[in-house]
């Protein structure tokens, strides 16, 4: 029970302390590898604390959906993180079921899609529709992906895939390698990221996301913000807790949260600077030619499964 | 023995006759005719039952023979003489489906298909040669009465074709089995009163509703006033 | 004690059928209303009686009547018919509480009373379909529910849509009854009794035949694709209290009596599975993939209805694919799954139908591009709508995701499957049940935003009013129901005996909801404080509706992505002012999207049944003297074959 | 006393018809009324004599030739053929005054009309009492002479038309059956000394009979029988027939198909007897089975609702016809129940079309309109009667298919699949045309036909007693179909 406690308060607390720092880690890549200095590493916490203080401004046009739809988000997101263990495998089994983990996030988006129609606005519409049309066709290529993994792990428990590689070796499982770039993908996806979403620009040609969150003001788009990139550290973890698992706290000893953590923090801070790199190098597809960018990690996914059959 | 042979031959000789004036129904024009050709083919057919009776001696065949006189002979042409008189058409000149000459082909080539499906039939019922040749004749004829029903336009030369079959239904069972004689009578009553039905409705297809149902309410027995 | 029961609420029903049959003189609200209220007492009865039948694990079966000296009509009652009584019961309740308002709002005093008997036949005529003994109650009950189903839909009956619709679910209807005929007759040929038991001995070609007919009867009462070209005509066309039913509960009765088939009368084979499973994914991809592409809301949701088909029928094929591999809990999962999400769908879509009806009652048009705007004059019905919305799109912690991810589950337990072939089939099925799910969210979205979000794009849709209570009540009960199912699915599980590994979504719940609790503490200072005021809009003079993001501009992205589904027929026309056509002068064009199934399958049917039929009155429309030469050639032929064949 | 019976529906018949008759020809100007009530006193006596006679001690020979004799299958035959005139006379009442009163039909022909109208079920009493085939087939004729005068009265050329189908169509195919009749007689002769075309003798003297020449005379009887059973190919008359005839008219022609059928049904029994099965059984399923689908695919998309009643009316026949074929006892069982249940059905079709056609002066569907607001017995007729017609549960027409197709799917199973097919474009051809009728724009301005009471009358009636026989297979019915059968020799 302590050790259950315990858990969720320390993971939670640190996926959503990290998450902003991660966040502007791969902006200062991307800054780098375009020859400029980009914002201090801990811009994302300004901008939160920021957020936080200004005024709410709610659109004429818009009802309850906006005005839910942030603690929606942070309560759905924040809840899903729970499942993706990062600073000690806890001892309660059958909490992270990995399909939940998906359908939570989906979840989420579906309530920021709807928050996004609700005002009314060309640039909302648009990007709900985007959101959801891209959502739609990148699930199935998720879904395999975990198919691949459980199939792989023999398991469609998160924690107790996280115990199984990290009681293994890589070299047990040579097909985890392909999963992870079909990973990668999904990743690249979910966070909204070039070539799918451009994050830094308000051009309506090019976002998605953002456009979502156009009507969202003050503390409202600071949960907004938060719960996104308490998403993508997630969503990182997962793949960095499975690929590489070493250093994650097999159980709860003060020495070996405080390894975890840092040796988690070192991982996702490497990871970035990898998005970071890969969204400099690539650049922004357009949206009809997606689903061939999707086919990719679909068919990653896929020779896993068929590697494994045969194997 | 002599006499029945000298029969055979006779009611051969008449068969033929039959078949000929079935032929003249197929093909002739005028309605008056006919009548007439239907009258003497009903004559041979009585003729036929005459000889049938000199051999077999059954009284029947003579009441049969009587009978056809009596009712074909004599009162459906007279009745459909009069039908005539008050219609407006003396000549029916359209065939359809077949012309006249195909129409007789057809019939020689149905005789023979009467003919192989009633072999096996006198086969097994011991039915003498002429007895089968008597009884194809009928069903052949009533198939060319058929014809004359479907390849001609007049109602009332489809009567006439009816009529025809009729004669070669009689005709068969003179030569297969005779009925009982009420039923006979029975039969030749019905046959009566569907004639006479027919013919009111032949009437009332050339000529008005209202003339038609004054005509149907005196069952057509009277003559125009 | 449960045959009282259940013979009472048979009664109760019959009674509010004659009620509101009789008629009467003025207005017959009154009456109605005593009718809808013995409905829901029979009902009540019922889910008593059913709730005994689980609660005990008792079957039960008695013969209410002989009706002939070998037909009887009986009636057994074990969990599965009492699972699916209880279905029908308990949507039919909310339905019913609904209708009390509902049914007074449209059509002649008449009408109303008819609708209402008819609607007591029917819920009548489905209870007794599942608590059938023998195939010849079964199919006696099954002709009585089509009958009177098709009735309701013909309610508007002077729309020409409604016609239509009337056809297709009349022929379909009876297309399923002949199948289902077929099966059990044959089941009859070589078992020798109606009874619907185990069939023993049957070779197994035998039994794959019986099988596939049952498949295709049920199917197409299910609205499986390619025999679900009834079900959005229907649906789209009948009284919304009547869609709720039709599509919440009627097609779970086809749903039932798959089931019933594979679990007690046949024993299934692989195949079977595999034949289940395409044709599930099918259904469940294109299903929704035509619902995004639809703009009318009840068609929307009739289209959901297939998909969701096609997901208990996905479930059904992985339980007879596992159970062959003799996967027992993979098995277990899938049939479960399956059943529960029968139940699930049942809730879900009757409350969308019903709420839908609320919103088409206070628009007067089914159109979506024509709402909008709707959740500020009708809030609590936008709410009950994103409840549902949101259990349909399979969103934890909502009933919809509780028995989907059941079937994820047992999707992802493949791998165990020995014959790689099975396992390749089912991880492409998998990706394609991935997909449907994803698309059900978009499609939803879609959906409440264009109908409740934003501003009115019509005269109508400003000034709707939110609907009265008992419109509310029903439909409100059926979310609660969604809520609750899908919150403790995992203790409700556990409670009722099954060992399954399924997520609990209870304690998720918890943490989602503390940190809500949080977020709305951290911000409610700021909150209080908000501004209510005219937004950025790049430099927009005043936003109108006419800019907004429409249905059909939301859902372009993935028709575009979809496009090679939805192909296009293109009618071009052009008129040219000269002899060498090279000036042109005019012309007309005209693109539609193919409906294939119709254009394809159905009108080429149809038409190739016309064209013979055609034909075969023209042999009628002739005169007397062809009619002698068909008798002339027949005795001709006759007499032919008599000289050849003796 | 047995001859008595006889006396008792051939003098009452032939006493009204008399006096309708004379009434019509010197008293033209007679109110119908007096006529329908003496119709309907007779139609009620006739009912009674058939309960009598149902309820007797049967089978018995009524006349010393043994010509004529009751059995069960008899009884149960003219009993549903005086439920049929009962509820039509009553309808006539109604109807006909309507009739006058557009002049349809012309004050002089009333008598005739009501003469022929006191004859035909006289004409089918005995056609049903009838030992002797021969004389079977004479009263098969004569009704199809009396259904052609009640078809004429009417004043329209196009009656005409359609009497002379009936006539040459179904005359001359009787003609080939009497050279059945004629051939059965001479085969009769091997078995029986000097011959016979008793029923009961042929039956017990059966096995004498050769099968292969039984098949010869079944086949030329079958024709003449199956042209009054409107089986396809012969079966073109009735459509135009049913069309042109008023509702009475065409109810009272179901008694006469059943005649048709019935002498199928006896003529078969013969075959069975014999031994003849295995030729006689593909021919009946071969004629139904096309019967069915001719009927079936004819059915769809008709605009005249009488025309489909007609094709529905072949499509039975056929099925009859089938479950005959299938010489299996239950199926003949239910054939025989389908006879009863059928002629209700037609019944209250034609009687609800005969209200629409006063409504609306027209059987064309698109006339219909505010059918609810304006007819609702009709419409609920029509429907009722339609669906029972498709076999929807709680009616007879159910119960008899789902069985007859129980045994076809044991015996015969491309048959069975066949018929389903055949059943499904019945349905569908039922449904659109119900569904097109009644999707009519409704038509505030059309003023209701005030239906009489007698017009309201047979169809609930109908209505009843198909719900009834729907719901509830009484015992003595029960009894007496089982009763048939084994008189059959099944």
């Amino acid at each position: 029970m302590l050790n259950t406690v315990l858990y969720l308060v320390l993971n939670t607390v640190f996926v959503v302390a990290v998450s902003p720092l991660v966040m502007s880690l791969v902006k200062k890549v991307k800054a780098y590898c375009q020859g400029r200095i980009g914002p201090p590493l801990l811009q994302g916490y300004y901008n939160l604390f920021k957020l936080f203080k200004k005024e709410i401004i709610y659109s004429q046009n818009s009802s309850f959906i906006m005005r839910l739809a942030p603690y929606l988000n942070i309560g759905f997101l924040v809840a899903a993180s729970v499942m993706v263990p990062i600073v000690f495998l806890p001892q309660i089994s059958g909490i992270g079921n990995i399909i939940l983990f998906l359908y939570l996030m989906v979840t989420a988006k579906f309530f920021m899609a709807l928050a996004g129609l609700d005002a009314g606005s060309t640039f909302g519409g648009m990007g709900s529709s985007r959101e959801m049309s891209l959502s739609a066709i990148i699930e199935p290529v998720t879904i395999t992906s975990v198919a691949a993994l459980a199939f792989v792990l023999k398991s469609t428990d998160i924690p107790q895939m996280f115990a199984t590689t990290l009681h293994g070796s890589l070299t047990q499982y040579p097909t985890l390698i392909l999963v992870a770039f079909s990973l990668f993908i999904v990743i690249i996806v979910e966070t909204a990221r070039v070539p799918v979403d451009n994050p830094e620009t308000h051009l309506e040609l090019t976002m998605i996301h953002e456009a979502m969150v156009l009507e969202q003001t003050g503390p409202k788009l600071a949960l907004m913000e938060l719960s996104h990139g308490i998403k993508q550290t997630i969503l990182m973890a997962l793949s960095i807790n499975i690929i590489l698992p070493l250093g994650l706290a097999a159980d709860a000893g003060f020495i070996a949260i405080i390894v975890s953590i840092v040796s988690f923090t070192v991982k996702v801070l490497a990871f970035a600077v990898v998005v970071g790199v890969f969204e400099s190098m690539m650049a922004k597809i357009r949206l009809f030619r997606l689903p061939s960018f999707f086919m990719l990690a679909l068919f990653f996914s896929f020779a896993t499964i068929v590697f494994e059959l045969l194997a | 023995m002599n006499n029945a042979l000298f029969g055979d031959d006779i009611i051969k000789i008449l068969l033929v006759f039959l078949i000929g004036s079935a032929a003249l129904v197929i093909t002739q024009r005028s309605l008056t005719s006919l009548f007439s050709i239907y009258a003497l083919q009903s004559a041979i057919l009585a003729a036929i039952a005459l000889v049938l009776f000199t051999r077999e001696a059954t009284l029947s065949l003579l009441f049969m023979a009587l009978l056809t006189i009596l009712s074909k002979v004599v009162i459906i042409p007279m009745f459909l003489r009069r039908l005539l008189a008050v219609m407006p058409i003396k000549r029916d000149l359209e065939f359809r489906y077949l012309t006249p000459i195909s129409s007789i082909m057809l019939s020689a080539a149905l005789f023979f298909v009467v003919y192989k499906a009633f072999t096996v039939f006198s086969a097994s019922l011991a039915v003498g040669p002429l007895f089968l040749l008597g009884a194809v004749i009928g069903v052949s004829l009533a198939l060319m009465g058929m014809l004359v029903i479907m390849s001609r336009r007049k109602v009332v030369t489809k009567i006439i074709g009816y009529l025809t079959m009729e004669n070669g239904v009689l005709l068969f069972s003179l030569f297969i089995a005779e009925m009982p004689f009420i039923i006979e009578v029975l039969i030749v009553v019905d046959l009566l009163m569907i004639i006479v039905l027919s013919a009111v409705l032949a009437f009332g297809i050339d000529s008005s509703v209202e003339a038609f149902h004054k005509r149907l309410s005196q069952l057509g027995l009277e003559s125009e006033d | 004690m449960i045959q009282a029961l259940f013979l009472g609420g048979g009664v109760a029903l019959l009674l509010a059928a004659a009620i509101s049959a009789i008629g009467g003189q003025g207005s017959g609200s009154g009456r109605r209303r005593a009718a809808l209220g013995l409905v829901i007492v029979g009902v009540i009865a019922w889910c008593s009686a059913c709730a005994i039948v689980l609660a005990d694990n008792s079957n039960l079966t008695f013969q209410l009547y002989q009706l002939t000296p070998q037909l009887g009509i009986a009636f057994h009652l074990d969990r599965l018919a009492a699972f699916f009584i209880l279905i029908v019961s308990s949507v039919t309740a909310c339905v019913a509480i609904y209708s009390f308002r509902y049914v007074e709002h449209t059509g002649s005093e008449s009408r109303r009373d008819m609708s209402v008997a008819a609607m007591s036949v029917f819920i009548l005529s489905m209870v007794l379909v599942v608590a059938s003994a023998n195939f010849f109650a079964f199919i006696f009950f099954w002709e009585l529910m089509s009958l009177s189903s098709l009735f309701l839909v013909m309610f508007d009956r002077e729309k020409g849509e409604t016609a239509k619709a009337g056809i297709y679910y009349l022929v379909m209807t009876q297309f399923s009854t002949l199948f289902l005929l077929l099966g059990a007759l044959l089941l009859h040929r070589y078992t020798g009794t109606f009874d619907i038991t185990s069939a023993g001995g049957l070779t197994l070609s035998t039994a794959g035949i019986i099988f596939t007919a049952f498949f295709i009867g049920f199917g197409t009462k299910a609205g499986v694709i390619p025999f679900h070209k009834w079900l959005p005509f229907a649906h789209a066309a009948a009284p919304s209290n009547i869609s709720a039913l039709m599509s919440g509960v009627m097609i779970k009765v086809a749903i039932y009596g798959l089931v019933r088939i594979l679990l007690d009368v046949l024993s299934p084979e692989l195949w079977w599975g595999t034949l289940l499973l395409v044709f599930g994914t099918v259904s469940a991809v294109l299903g929704v993939i035509y619902a995004l592409k639809e703009h009318d809301l009840k068609k929307l949701l009739a289209f959901h209805s297939i998909e969701n088909i096609g997901i208990i029928v996905i479930g059904l094929g992985l339980w007879v694919i596992f159970g062959n591999y003799h996967l027992k809990t993979l098995a277990d999962l899938s049939l479960f799954g399956a059943l529960f999400h029968t139940l699930n769908h049942a809730i879900f879509k009757s409350l969308l139908f019903m709420t839908a009806g609320s919103v088409v009652a206070a628009t007067h048009t089914r159109n979506i591009e024509e709402m909008g705007g709707l959740v500020k004059t009708m809030p609590a019905t936008a709410a009950i709508f994103l409840i549902g919305s949101a259990a349909i799109s399979a969103l934890p912690p909502l009933n919809g995701f509780a028995s989907e991810v059941m079937l994820f589950q047992a999707y992802l337990g493949a791998f165990q499957v020995p014959s790689p072939l099975t396992a390749v089939l089912l991880f492409t099925a998998l990706a394609g049940f991935a997909l449907m799910s994803a698309l059900a969210a978009a499609c939803f979205v879609k959906a409440f935003g264009a109908v409740f979000l934003a501003l009115p794009r019509s005269h109508e849709a400003e000034h709707a009013h939110e609907a009265p209570m008992s419109m509310l009540i029903g439909p409100g009960i059926l979310a609660a129901a969604c809520c609750i199912l899908g919150v403790f699915s995992y203790q409700i599980l556990k409670g009722i005996g099954l060992d399954l590994p399924v997520p609990n979504v209870l304690p998720v719940s918890l943490v989602a909801l503390t940190v809500f609790g949080l977020a709305v503490l951290a911000v409610r200072r700021m909150e209080a404080k908000a501004r209510v005021s005219e937004t950025w809009g790049c430099g927009i003079h005043a936003q109108t509706s006419k800019m907004e993001y429409t249905a059909s501009g939301f859902s372009e992205p993935i028709i575009t992505i979809f496009s090679p589904i939805f192909r296009t027929r293109k009618i071009a026309h052009r008129e040219f002012a000269d002899k060498d056509k090279s000036i042109v002068s005019g012309g007309s064009g005209e693109v539609h999207t193919l409906q294939f199934f119709e254009e394809r399958i159905y009108m080429p049917t149809a038409q190739f049944v016309k064209r013979i039929a055609g034909y075969v009155s023209g042999l009628h429309n002739v005169d007397l003297d062809a009619n002698v030469m068909y008798i002339f050639v027949v005795i001709v032929v006759i007499l032919l074959a008599v000289g050849q064949l003796l | 006393m047995d001859f008595m019976i006889i006396v008792g529906f051939a003098a009452l018949a032939v006493v009204i018809a008399a006096a309708s008759f004379l009434l019509g020809r010197f008293r033209p100007r007679t109110d119908g009324r007096l006529f329908n009530s003496l119709l309907i006193a007779e139609s009620v006596i006739y009912l009674g004599l058939a309960v009598w006679l149902a309820v007797s001690d049967l089978p018995r020979f009524l006349i010393g030739n043994h010509y004529l004799f009751a059995d069960t299958f008899g009884a149960y035959e003219i009993l549903i053929t005086s439920v049929l005139f009962l509820l039509s006379a009553v309808y006539s009442r109604g109807y006909l005054a309507s009739l006058l009163e557009r002049g349809e039909i012309e004050r002089s022909l009333l008598g005739l009309f009501y003469g022929s109208f006191a004859l035909l079920p006289l004409v089918l009493v005995m056609g049903f009492l009838a030992n002797n085939i021969a004389l079977m087939w004479i009263f098969a004729e004569l009704s199809t002479l009396f259904s052609v005068v009640l078809l004429v009265t009417l004043k329209a050329r196009e009656n005409i038309t359609a009497a002379l189908k009936y006539v040459f169509v179904t005359s001359t195919a009787m003609l080939f059956a009497f050279i059945g009749v004629i051939v059965l007689f001479a085969l009769s002769r091997t078995a029986v000394p000097g011959g016979t075309l008793n029923w009961t003798d042929l039956m017990a003297a059966a096995s004498g009979i050769p099968p292969k020449l039984y098949t010869f005379a079944f086949v030329l009887l079958f024709i003449g029988f199956a042209a009054k059973a409107a089986i396809v190919p012969f079966h073109t008359w009735l459509p135009t027939v049913y069309v042109r005839a008023p509702s009475v008219v065409a109810v009272i022609s179901g008694a006469v198909l059943n005649l048709g059928l019935y002498a199928i049904i006896r003529l078969y029994a013969i075959g069975h007897q014999v031994g003849d099965d295995k030729f006689l059984n593909p021919l009946l399923i071969t004629f139904g089975a096309i019967s069915i689908f001719v009927a079936a695919l004819a059915l769809i998309a008709r605009t005249n609702t009488k025309k489909v009643i007609a094709f529905s009316g072949v499509e039975q026949a056929g099925l009859i016809l089938v479950a005959i074929g299938l010489g299996s006892p239950v199926a003949l069982f239910w054939a025989l129940f389908h006879k009863a249940g059928n002629a209700l059905v037609k019944a209250l079709l034609f009687f609800s079309a005969g209200i629409f056609h006063r409504q609306y002066n027209s059987n064309k569907f698109f006339a219909i309109k505010s059918p609810f607001r304006l007819q609702p017995l009709a419409t609920w007729g029509l429907i009722l009667g339609s669906a029972a017609a498709i076999g929807t549960p709680t009616l007879p027409v159910f119960l008899a298919k789902f069985n007859i197709l129980s045994v076809m799917a044991s015996q015969a199973l491309p048959l069975f699949i066949a018929v389903l097919a055949g059943f499904l474009l019945v349905a569908a051809g039922f449904g659109y045309f119900l569904v097109r009728a009644f999707s009519q724009p409704d038509d505030d301005s059309i003023q209701p036909y005030p239906t009489p009471m007698a017009m309201k009358a047979p169809i609930v009636a109908a209505l009843l007693g198909l719900f009834a026989l729907g719901l509830y297979l009484p015992g003595w019915l029960n009894t007496t179909l089982n009763t048939i059968v084994s008189d059959l020799g099944f």
